[in-house]
């Protein structure tokens, strides 16, 4: 019993020293500019600092071009990486040598690709538009999505399929009502993640991006390497920017939690 | 018509490993026909095939008349209840059953009568809004025939599906589901390791070694002449005693010496083994034919207690006897001690006899 | 000394759920006692509460002498055999036997005598230097058990070792592992949930349901003296029939009333259960009570065969007769068809009688 | 039969296509100068390139700063993500919340935890020290190993523990010699990814390096931004930030794939 209230207390601590920080940047949001660094938990909350990020800094556009590249670059990924994942893990199509690129693509390093990128795309016109950042996320987001989605494939049994086959179904037919429906949790999950990717990507979307497609990473920075730092303002939208994680954190906590616990898809 | 014929049939998975090999089998329209043996013989993987989830790459299947081999299994009108069950687990208990039916686009009305009547059949009334993890095994079996039995097939392909449920209720599902069967009469494929689900079930049973057929036949036939030692020693629990032997002729009669076991063969058996006389033989018999009384034609012998397995109506033993083991099923209320000296009496009518090298067994002469 | 002793033992799982509810339980020393019963009877959990893997939250647990109930489970001095076999995948079969005896420093050429000694009598040396995933099921099956014996534990405990074998395997290790406990004379806990096994192995037999201890006793015993239907009909295939009945003293004899079968009991059965005349009782007859021939004391009644199981050395059949299944035993050579109207004769002399509201077996008036 | 001509066909195209940009920088890297543009495969081979990058740029201490680093934070990090991540998977240590709080701790910002890390780590003097960087990765790399782990650790019987405790092994004995063992070519794997997360970071070693202190991304960029980009300089810099991807991928892709199909630990 004592080892019990010892390793709880020991989990507090390790959770608040965890949330303390993000807390303490959602506090300095809620309070006017000049009690920023005050040690006074809540003097007085004021919504002041969010006004000005959207009035001063137009936040609510990098908000809506964080929010459309990411949603759209999943929604774009999503089916490719369900029926590759599906295929490396039905068929071992293109077996080991498939398996081991999809990997490695994960691994380039980022700022090696950054230029070739940027090249190639001001010859296209790509630069500065918000669809060129969705094509390198939806990109950076495939192969991830199929490696996370091969494992779910690959926990599912067989002969659900087969039975699905047996009863009439075609091979697409099983996959389609059978196969994505079981894995769906795990789906949902890795859409978040996806989602998650390419909301908190900062290099590309610095590079490809101009003053209209900024995103909300590359507002961020830009907050905090200007001149005079408005620490306020940097609170405001830090929170912001941790808004839909925690939004996905509250809502699909059961898909995050049971859908990622690697090959416990039921 | 809904027989089912393999012709030649191959499963070869390359570098010359075979899962079947050369298999033909004929089952004839309504038979329950049992696969049976070790696991790695082939069975499942022959069931497979004629399910098309698994590949022929060689020779035919033809279902009710027609060529089947090519054809995606959804074209095949078979069900399969799988060991796993493999039951949709999104999908309530009714809509498990409907999904079959609405493939086949059989009318609304229809798939529900079905699903009526089959759940009323197996008692799944009370959980046909379930998921199928909220049931126990023995209901996701229910469920799994269930599904089979509402898409009307014209056949039955069942992967072991009793393997999965405790002793108990395994045997109550193995008389259940025969008296389904006769009552949908449908042409039935049913794999096994069981030798007691196949002596029970099946109206034939194809017994499989190695990817190639051993024997088929009438659960009853095949048990009283087994083919070779294998088919002889799967076939029961415990497995027929194997004694190597000898057969002499003496004048009319014909004398087999068979380790602690030697006496005249009765008439009849002497009559269908004379040409079998000098060769290395093994000679077989079964538990039940070692009994506790004297009777005619059964050679007495001693041996010393080393099993005794009372099981409640019965007790096999085990004596050890001139370096050999033989097994026997006795009466209850014969209970010796371990290590006690029993007299018991080989009933040679029963005899069998097989050939020392192939195992195959000594023609009968009739 | 290693005697077992489960003293008031629960497992609580929070939320008024139990595991394991007041199980008391003496295990003798060298006896083999087997756990027995349905799924989640909790007879693994009490096996893991031995061995110190589940907690105990309530109770005593002592092992020779000695309260372990606190102690972790390798201060238990018991060896475990798992469902899973659980061998340590990235070693050896010399090393999964090697581990236990390195870990309690064992000299290494003790350790090699042991090892040498085990793989010699469980026929493991051709695969001493292999790893597991290079055996077969029934291979994996004695490297745990040899991993097991090598450490010469004070206990056995065995957590349904032998169902993930084929049934014809099954039925080998069955006895097997008999010899061995004679040979080793270990006390030795085995869980089960195949009466078959429960009854062929076990010194004695713990019959177990809903967490709580049934009844305890030698197999036969119990077999021929259930405490009540649960046990009755738990420990046979085919379960015991039972018939809902009445006893009426007629002067001196009682009339047994049970559906089909009606006439006076004999005159021992008589005597034993007159007290209960006039109650609501259950009537059980096992199936191979049931007989094809008259016999003194045997009543006659007639019925519909709606099954026929030929397993070769006897025939089990299902009659329909009054609304009533009744299931017998019988001879190999009596083979009605299905549909046949046949006599039989139930031999009240091994009647037994249940209190039809509590199931319990009625007291005998010695 | 031709089925499968064609979808291996596919897969050829694919791999070029994943590989020709790949192959492409190798061979300018090792191409003179003057023909890096040059549409010429390989008209002569130099390692010149290489030669400047290390001459000049002082490219050998980024690569031994980012060895290091990378190296250091994995050996810190794995130990207590191990012994987390085994916390999680078998005493549910902190429930679903614990869990939750080590995925959500993946799903930050960086950008957002990049000033106030900055700040942190200028007062204590940690700014432009590999120990600072080091502490940095070991804390990125601590959830993501340990959710890497507890799926790993997961998929291992626990009845293995139980046999190896009623052996004799203690809790930590059965960890240490059953359970880690058993999940090595997992713990290979996630050792190989964690390396490489911490080999291709930029915000963090762009931010709190110095000229000393800089890694090889942060000189990439340099190398990239610098007036008048030398295309065969970036190059030979890019071939040696993919080298160690390509020495895990050639020594350990058994590991990796094996390791890394989730929840097919035998």
């Amino acid at each position: 019993m004592g080892r019990r209230i010892l390793s709880h207390f020991g989990l507090i601590v390790a959770v608040v020293i965890v949330l303390f920080p993000i807390l303490w940047v959602l506090r300095t949001s809620l309070v006017p500019a000049q009690d920023s660094y005050s040690a006074a938990i809540l003097p007085s909350v004021t919504l002041d600092n969010y006004r000005a990020l959207f009035a001063e800094k137009n936040f609510g556009r990098n908000y809506m071009n964080s929010l459309v590249v990411a949603s759209l670059s999943v929604i774009v990924a999503m089916p490719l990486a369900a029926m590759t994942g599906y295929a490396f893990a039905r068929f071992r199509t293109g077996g080991r040598l498939a398996r081991l690129a999809t990997l490695a693509s994960q691994m380039l390093p980022p700022v090696a690709l950054a230029l070739p990128t940027f090249m190639l795309f001001r010859n296209v016109g790509l630069t500065n538009s918000l669809t060129g950042l969705t094509i390198v996320y939806a990109a950076i987001n495939l192969p991830f999505l199929t490696w996370i989605l091969m494992g779910f494939f690959e926990a599912i049994p067989e002969d659900l399929e087969g039975a699905a086959m047996t009863d009439g179904a075609t091979r697409w037919g099983a996959f389609w009502r059978v196969v994505l429906p079981v894995a769906a949790p795990g789906i949902m999950a890795a859409a978040v993640l996806g989602f998650i990717l390419s909301w908190n990507e900062f290099l590309f979307a610095l590079i490809l991006g101009g003053s209209n497609t900024a995103t909300v990473p590359v507002a961020l920075a830009s907050l905090q390497t200007s001149n005079g730092v408005q620490i306020s303002n940097v609170a405001a939208g830090v929170s912001l920017a941790i808004l839909p994680l925690m939004i996905a954190a509250k809502f699909i906590q059961k898909y995050l939690v049971e859908g990622l616990s690697f090959g416990s898809v039921k | 018509m809904s027989e089912i014929k393999l012709n030649k049939v191959s499963r070869d998975y390359g570098l010359g490993i075979f899962g079947v090999r050369d298999v033909s089998l004929e089952i004839e329209e309504g038979e329950f026909m049992v696969l049976l043996g070790p696991s790695g013989c082939g069975k499942s993987t022959t069931l497979r095939m004629i399910a098309g989830l698994e590949e022929t790459t060689d020779g035919q299947i033809s279902i009710a008349g027609r060529d089947v081999t090519r054809l995606a299994p959804r074209h095949r009108n078979v069900a399969v209840v799988f060991q796993s069950y493999a039951l949709y687990p999104h999908m309530s208990v009714r809509e498990n059953m409907r999904f079959g039916m609405k493939m086949r686009k059989t009318p609304r009305d229809e798939q529900d009568r079905r699903i009526a009547q089959a759940a009323s059949v197996l008692g799944l009334q009370p959980y046909l809004d379930r998921k199928p993890s909220a049931l126990s095994g023995g209901q996701r079996q229910r469920v799994a025939l269930g599904r089979a039995i509402v898409r009307e097939p014209d056949v039955f392909l069942m992967d072991e599906p009793l393997s999965n449920l405790d002793a108990k209720l395994r045997g109550e599902m193995r008389q259940e589901l025969v008296k389904l069967h006769r009552r949908v009469g449908k042409t039935t494929v049913f794999v096994t390791h069981d030798h007691v689900e196949a002596m029970t079930m099946g109206d034939r049973i194809c017994i499989m070694r190695n990817g190639r057929v051993e024997q088929v036949g009438v659960p009853l036939e095949v048990y009283a002449r087994p083919r070779n030692t294998f088919v002889a020693q799967f076939l029961a629990t415990p497995a027929m005693n194997l004694i190597e032997a000898q057969l002499n002729a003496e004048g009319e009669a014909v004398m087999l010496s068979a380790g602690p076991i030697a006496g005249p063969l009765p008439e009849r058996e002497a009559a269908l083994y004379r040409a079998a006389v000098e060769r290395k033989l093994l000679f077989g018999l079964r538990a039940e034919d070692i009994v506790t009384q004297p009777r005619p034609g059964a050679q007495a012998f001693q041996g010393i207690v080393t099993v005794l397995e009372a099981l409640g109506p019965e007790n096999l033993i085990v004596v050890e006897t001139a370096g050999q083991s033989v097994s026997a099923r006795v009466d209850r209320h014969f209970l010796p001690r371990i290590g006690d000296e029993v007299t018991l009496y080989a009933d040679l009518a029963h005899t069998h006899l097989f050939d020392a090298a192939s195992g195959d067994a000594i023609a009968r002469e009739v």
